[in-house]
């Protein structure tokens, strides 16, 4: 893990997630002269959303690299550097612009360890700004995680606070295999955390009990926990006690926290803004199902967006799970 | 200009600069003199409103429609800056400018027959308004109401396409058809095509080349005799990026390698970007197509209202292309040989300011799309699954008594 | 419906599913000459499963076209073609081929009748022949199905023998909205049937119960319906009654008759190739763990292949469902 | 030849037929006559055995080299026919021929020196060869036992590729880590790279051109000057379809349109073939990559073991085309010449033999792979998931008392 250059002074300061990704982004190219920053816009404009911004002045041309607008290119070339002892960091602008590298991702990225029987390592972090609610035109507000977490031979992961977000940059990065990072766009600017740099992160694929609780547990990641906090906070008030568990890593799964805590509550609703229809979330019911089969008092339930194409955004207020469904939801659990 | 002929037939001796890589001169001449178009560059009326001749793509035009030509650009220039200020009031949550490819764009779009297809991508607002799109109806996907609302068939002219490159695929598909519908091809003695020929526009930009998608589409317009004009408007920038960061070749001469014609026009000429527009689909509705037109022109704004090119591009730049523009040059060209008084610009003056008040006030009153338009249309056959969500949403708004 | 055309004669006739896609398609060109046939060596060749054999011969080289080498192109011209007014039947030829076709599909395909409100219909059926069990190399025995049922926007079916091939085929073509038509290649030539074209076909999008059992459920589609069976055979006779249903569509699906069999059964096995991860076997097993929650007398288990690349084609038996895996699992569930 | 250069500057006055599309003659003089590379083709050794020379791309070639060549081509056929009699009785799923194509493949891979680079598609086993890929490594692939063994890192050379054009883009990408590293351009004042320069060579297929990831592989390697050496082997067939269904141009001249050389090379000369390599990959070393090479060759067996060739080809194509073989030509060379003796065939064809024995009898005992070698290099890194998927399924195999 490389030395965090934050700030020289060991004192916790205060970091919005869009500042704290770029600071892990500096750190893990400071400590290793292998890791490229790569995407559209990356370079002098510090990407649209900023996240790279001064990468390209502090560390060149050759490790910070505007690419030609292509993703499978971006992706495609990005395997050929790894394959040269490179570890590339991708951008792909907005969710929606992945799918023109899909094949790559699904055919190369995943399968080159697998086919060269350990030989060829993947070290190659895919950065993708996700999810709804920043009032943005099509193609702009997606959640595609689920086709990433049903492909074998992909690492996800998905941070929910700028401090997070700073360490597990740096853990993807250090990662030997691919790894999909899910950034929850609406998040970038919107809230501050405190960040020691002087911690020992916890490990990158495991789950965290952000809120115990004894009644229902939330399970969530991503954009969707702060809503599931909130959530859990506004249940407070009507006496009812909910556990909120940020998965943080989707694949693999770190299920062990859920289990244990549906063990205890007998009540679980997951929430993703991501079509449900054949989903993490799918899997996640499915595993809770089997596992705590005998402690469930209903069925997992799941808030999700619908089966649709991401609408308008002047209907992605119905569109995206909030407080009003999650509570909803809970409350159809606990009547179950 | 470079003279990329040379690379074909590779000398193994030649110095390595000029053998396979551009010399400085070949690069200074070429892309990076991003404000020249070079000598291959079709120009029929100067930015200093001269009209000069072209040995192969000149055309004749009577005054009545230079000024009409004059006036679209002026029109759609106001929709654009209109829907720019409504962004900034918030009444648009994005807003796409179009500002200096008015030109590019009226010129293709007026080359068009009813009966042609164009295929846009997303700041095709001076297409749209040639191709009969009331501006208003432009509005909805930057309020966030709608993801497009005219009718592709009915008005020939496709949703706006957010993703880099997918159109020109599409635009390729449509324009086989033309072909295999017998549309195409059937000239008459002297080379005229039948009135009801048909051909296809695709619009894409010079970022969009590098995708798999254009080069796709190229392929397969190539290998089907597609009767389609791929119009690429060079606007030297993808976002913060400039073309070099695409191509080491004037955009225009990748056709080259597919062995159909590639154009490079002056984008900021209306009358230039008609002549050769006209020419391409010409062409294509003979059989002849498909063709390449790059369109050198100038993004003058921002790429969108969440843009800041300040920080990837000098205003220098900016400036020197003000010199060009596309609208001064035909109001300097018309005053200047009295094809049109002061009441005309006048009038057209005062046209664009009602068209301004209309656009306002339509956009303000956009209704808000009732809830359960989220599962409107997402098939075309009932799906009992989003049916069931839609009831459960619909029962679920209910019950916060409308207040949700 | 086409008027079938596959013999003057009503008689029943055996066919094999190969056989009875093609005069499918055959019926659907005769019955409608907007029907176009497209993909790679699909003219003289006739595909290189001989699934268009005959049809360029018969319907011309602009009703079958041998397009370039590129999937995007194929799915992206075909978009084109279809708001032209041509109906076009995609042949994609491998599963592990479909992904460069990744980003038309979901950002076009499955988006335009949305994005236009309904004004752009997008009547396209991309035939993939899928699933493993053939002994061939990389990318040729996948199960891609479940990322296209996670997408909104598309339709799914996989037909499992040559009677449904036949008019699944024609339906598909038949509908207003894309579908992926997933083929069990090893079956192409594998099982023979007796096809009456004289019936009436049920729906598309409805599931069907093959065999009715008493003791355990199983559900499944495309080539594991085979698997099943035999599994339901083989536990005939050790007096275990399992019901088998063939899913048929995988989007929408139509569960109603896994949740009445579940009901009755109270054990419910699910059979699949895909990873099992995110999958559409995980969609199932959460919305009958939810439908069925007091019915349920053991989790709904899930057979199905592993969450690592498809393997080279020596291990494919350890990694596709057998008989002996399904039995194994039905016994799981009944000793739950 | 055709002549694309006219449809850069198109003319909108021209005659249809020339303006646009190739002319009749254009389409017979160029890619239809699949047997005649045309007035471009590079060849030093005709298809008679003799030794002409070309202005550009001549080389010296010592006897002894030559003769390497020639053991080279013929070791190679023989792994091939000796690999598709393994398939036919049943020892191998599926092979892949080379038949036809040892010329274009050799003379590729001998112009590479160990510290390039090479990316295969998937019948590259004649390159595979020059990289010193032992044949029986090729075997794992086609009897199922694994997705290829070779170490490509220690090899140079890449992971058979089945995804049409994919290692297109990863050749780019190491390319540019190739220059990114000061591998390229070191040369010195003749201009003679450094002894560790490097480029790398990338194989794919005429079909494959019109993959979008070839595009971009162009694209992103002419943009950031990467040392790459586009290695097309036009076969003729993308197995049922012809060339013309892919492009109306030959393929080298593909390059034009992204300002890169391109070459069209006889592909059954395997002289020609080391020389234009060789000057390619050269000119990358020297910084002037990418270039791109169409080796016109010919698939003379089938598409793989699955294949039915008689179905969209005529045996007289294939006959046309024997005549050319591109290894009787250099035995008529060397023979005439006295620059091979009779000891010297036999003394390969023995070899050969000895290859042949040695092939058949590692293929019939490839041992089968464990179960668990399904759940082998998943990841790089533990992944518990799949760690109790294999435990599980160990257990469960247990079961069975290993009769399973
Ligand atoms: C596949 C894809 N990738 C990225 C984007 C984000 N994006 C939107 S516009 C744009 C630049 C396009 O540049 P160009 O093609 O030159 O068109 P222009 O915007 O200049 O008109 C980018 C990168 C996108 N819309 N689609
Ligand atoms: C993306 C993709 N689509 C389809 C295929 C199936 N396929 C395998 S080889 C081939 C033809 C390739 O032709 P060409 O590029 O000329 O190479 P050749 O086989 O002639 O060497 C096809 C269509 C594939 N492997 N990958
Ligand atoms: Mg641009
Ligand atoms: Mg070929």
């Amino acid at each position: 893990m490389a030395a965090p250059t934050l700030d020289s002074s060991a004192k916790p300061q205060q970091i919005t997630m869009a500042k704290a990704i770029n600071a892990g982004l500096r750190a893990a190219m400071d400590a290793d002269p292998k890791v490229l920053v790569m995407g559209e816009d990356v370079g002098k404009l510090g990407g649209v959303f900023r996240i790279t911004d001064g990468l390209q002045k502090d560390f060149g041309e050759h490790r910070v690299l505007d690419t030609p607008l292509a993703e499978s290119g971006i992706i495609g070339t990005a395997i050929g550097l790894a394959i040269r002892g490179y570890r590339p960091v991708c951008e792909i602008q907005f969710d929606g612009f992945i799918f023109p590298a899909f094949d790559q991702i699904v055919s190369q990225l995943a399968k080159l360890h697998y086919r060269s029987q350990g030989k060829l390592k993947m070290p190659i972090v895919v950065r993708v700004p996700f999810g709804g609610g920043i009032g943005s035109v099509e193609h702009h507000s997606e959640s595609p995680e689920s086709y990433f977490a049903h492909t074998a031979g992909l690492r996800v992961v998905s941070c929910s606070n700028p401090v997070d977000a700073y360490w597990m940059i740096q853990q993807a990065i250090d990662s030997d295999d691919p790894v999909l990072f899910f950034e929850p766009k609406r998040q970038y600017y919107s809230s501050k955390a405190e960040l020691d740099t002087s911690i020992t992160p916890q490990p990158l694929h495991t789950s965290r009990v952000l809120r115990s609780g004894a009644h229902a547990t939330l399970a969530s990641y991503g954009p969707s926990v702060k809503v599931c906090l909130d959530s859990a906070a506004a249940a407070a008030q009507d006496g009812i006690d909910l556990e909120v568990i940020d998965l943080r890593s989707l694949s693999p799964l770190d299920l062990d926290p859920v289990y244990a805590s549906v063990r205890r509550t007998g009540h679980l609703v997951l929430v993703s803004e991501s079509p449900g229809e054949a989903s993490l979330n799918s899997e996640i019911v499915s595993r809770v199902s089997q596992e705590c089969f005998y402690s469930l008092q209903a069925p997992v339930l799941r808030v999700n967006g619908f089966d649709t194409p991401y609408p308008p955004s002047k209907l992605e207020e119905d569109f995206l799970p909030d407080l009003d469904r999650v509570l909803h939801t809970v409350d159809r659990s606990l009547a179950w | 200009m470079s003279s990329p002929e040379r690379w074909t037939a590779a000398r193994p001796d030649s110095p390595a600069a000029t053998a396979a890589t551009p010399t400085a001169e070949q690069v200074i001449a070429g892309l990076r003199a991003t404000s020249e178009g070079g000598a291959d560059l079709v120009q029929l009326l100067t930015p200093e409103g001269e009209r000069v001749t072209h040995p192969d793509f000149d055309i004749d035009i009577e005054p009545a429609q230079l000024r009409a030509l004059y006036r679209d650009m002026v029109l759609v220039r106001r929709v654009d800056r209109e829907s720019n200020a409504l962004q900034r009031k918030g009444e648009l949550a994005l807003w796409v400018p179009l500002l200096g490819q008015e030109a590019a764009q009226v010129g293709a779009g007026r080359a068009m027959r009813p009966q042609d297809m164009a295929f846009p991508s997303y700041r095709e607002h001076g297409v749209a308004w040639c191709r009969g799109i009331d501006p208003t109806d432009l509005l909805g996907i930057f309020r966030g109401t709608d993801h497009g609302s005219w009718d592709p068939i009915e008005k020939r002219f496709g949703l706006y396409t957010i993703v880099i490159g997918n159109q020109v695929l599409n635009a390729a598909g449509y324009a086989m058809g033309q072909r295999f519908d017998g549309k195409v091809g059937n000239s008459d003695a002297e080379g005229n095509p039948a009135a009801d020929d048909e051909a296809t526009m695709c619009f894409f930009g010079d970022g969009a080349t590098s995708q798999g998608d254009v080069h796709e589409g190229f392929v397969w317009a190539a290998v089907y005799d597609a009767p389609l004009v791929f119009f690429c408007q060079n606007n030297q920038w993808a976002i913060s990026e400039p073309t070099e960061r695409q191509s080491r070749l004037p955009l225009y001469q990748r056709a080259r390698g597919y062995g159909f014609p590639g154009v490079r026009v002056d984008g900021n000429d209306v009358l230039a970007c008609l002549a050769v527009s006209r020419w391409a689909l010409k062409e294509c509705r003979r059989g002849n197509g498909p063709v390449l037109i790059e369109a050198f022109t100038y993004r003058m704004d921002a790429h969108t209202t969440t843009d800041d090119p300040t920080r990837y591009r000098l205003s220098d730049e900016v400036e020197e292309w003000k010199l060009k523009d596309p609208i001064e040059r035909v109001r300097a060209y018309l005053a200047r040989n009295g094809l049109a008084d002061a009441a005309f610009f006048e009038q057209i003056q005062e046209e664009s300011d009602q068209l301004a008040v209309r656009l306002r006030e339509f956009c303000v009153n956009i209704p808000d799309p009732p809830p359960d338009r989220i599962f409107a249309n997402v098939y075309a056959e009932a799906n009992p699954v989003l049916e069931r969500q839609r009831e459960d949403m619909l029962g679920y708004l209910a019950g916060f008594g409308g207040e949700h």
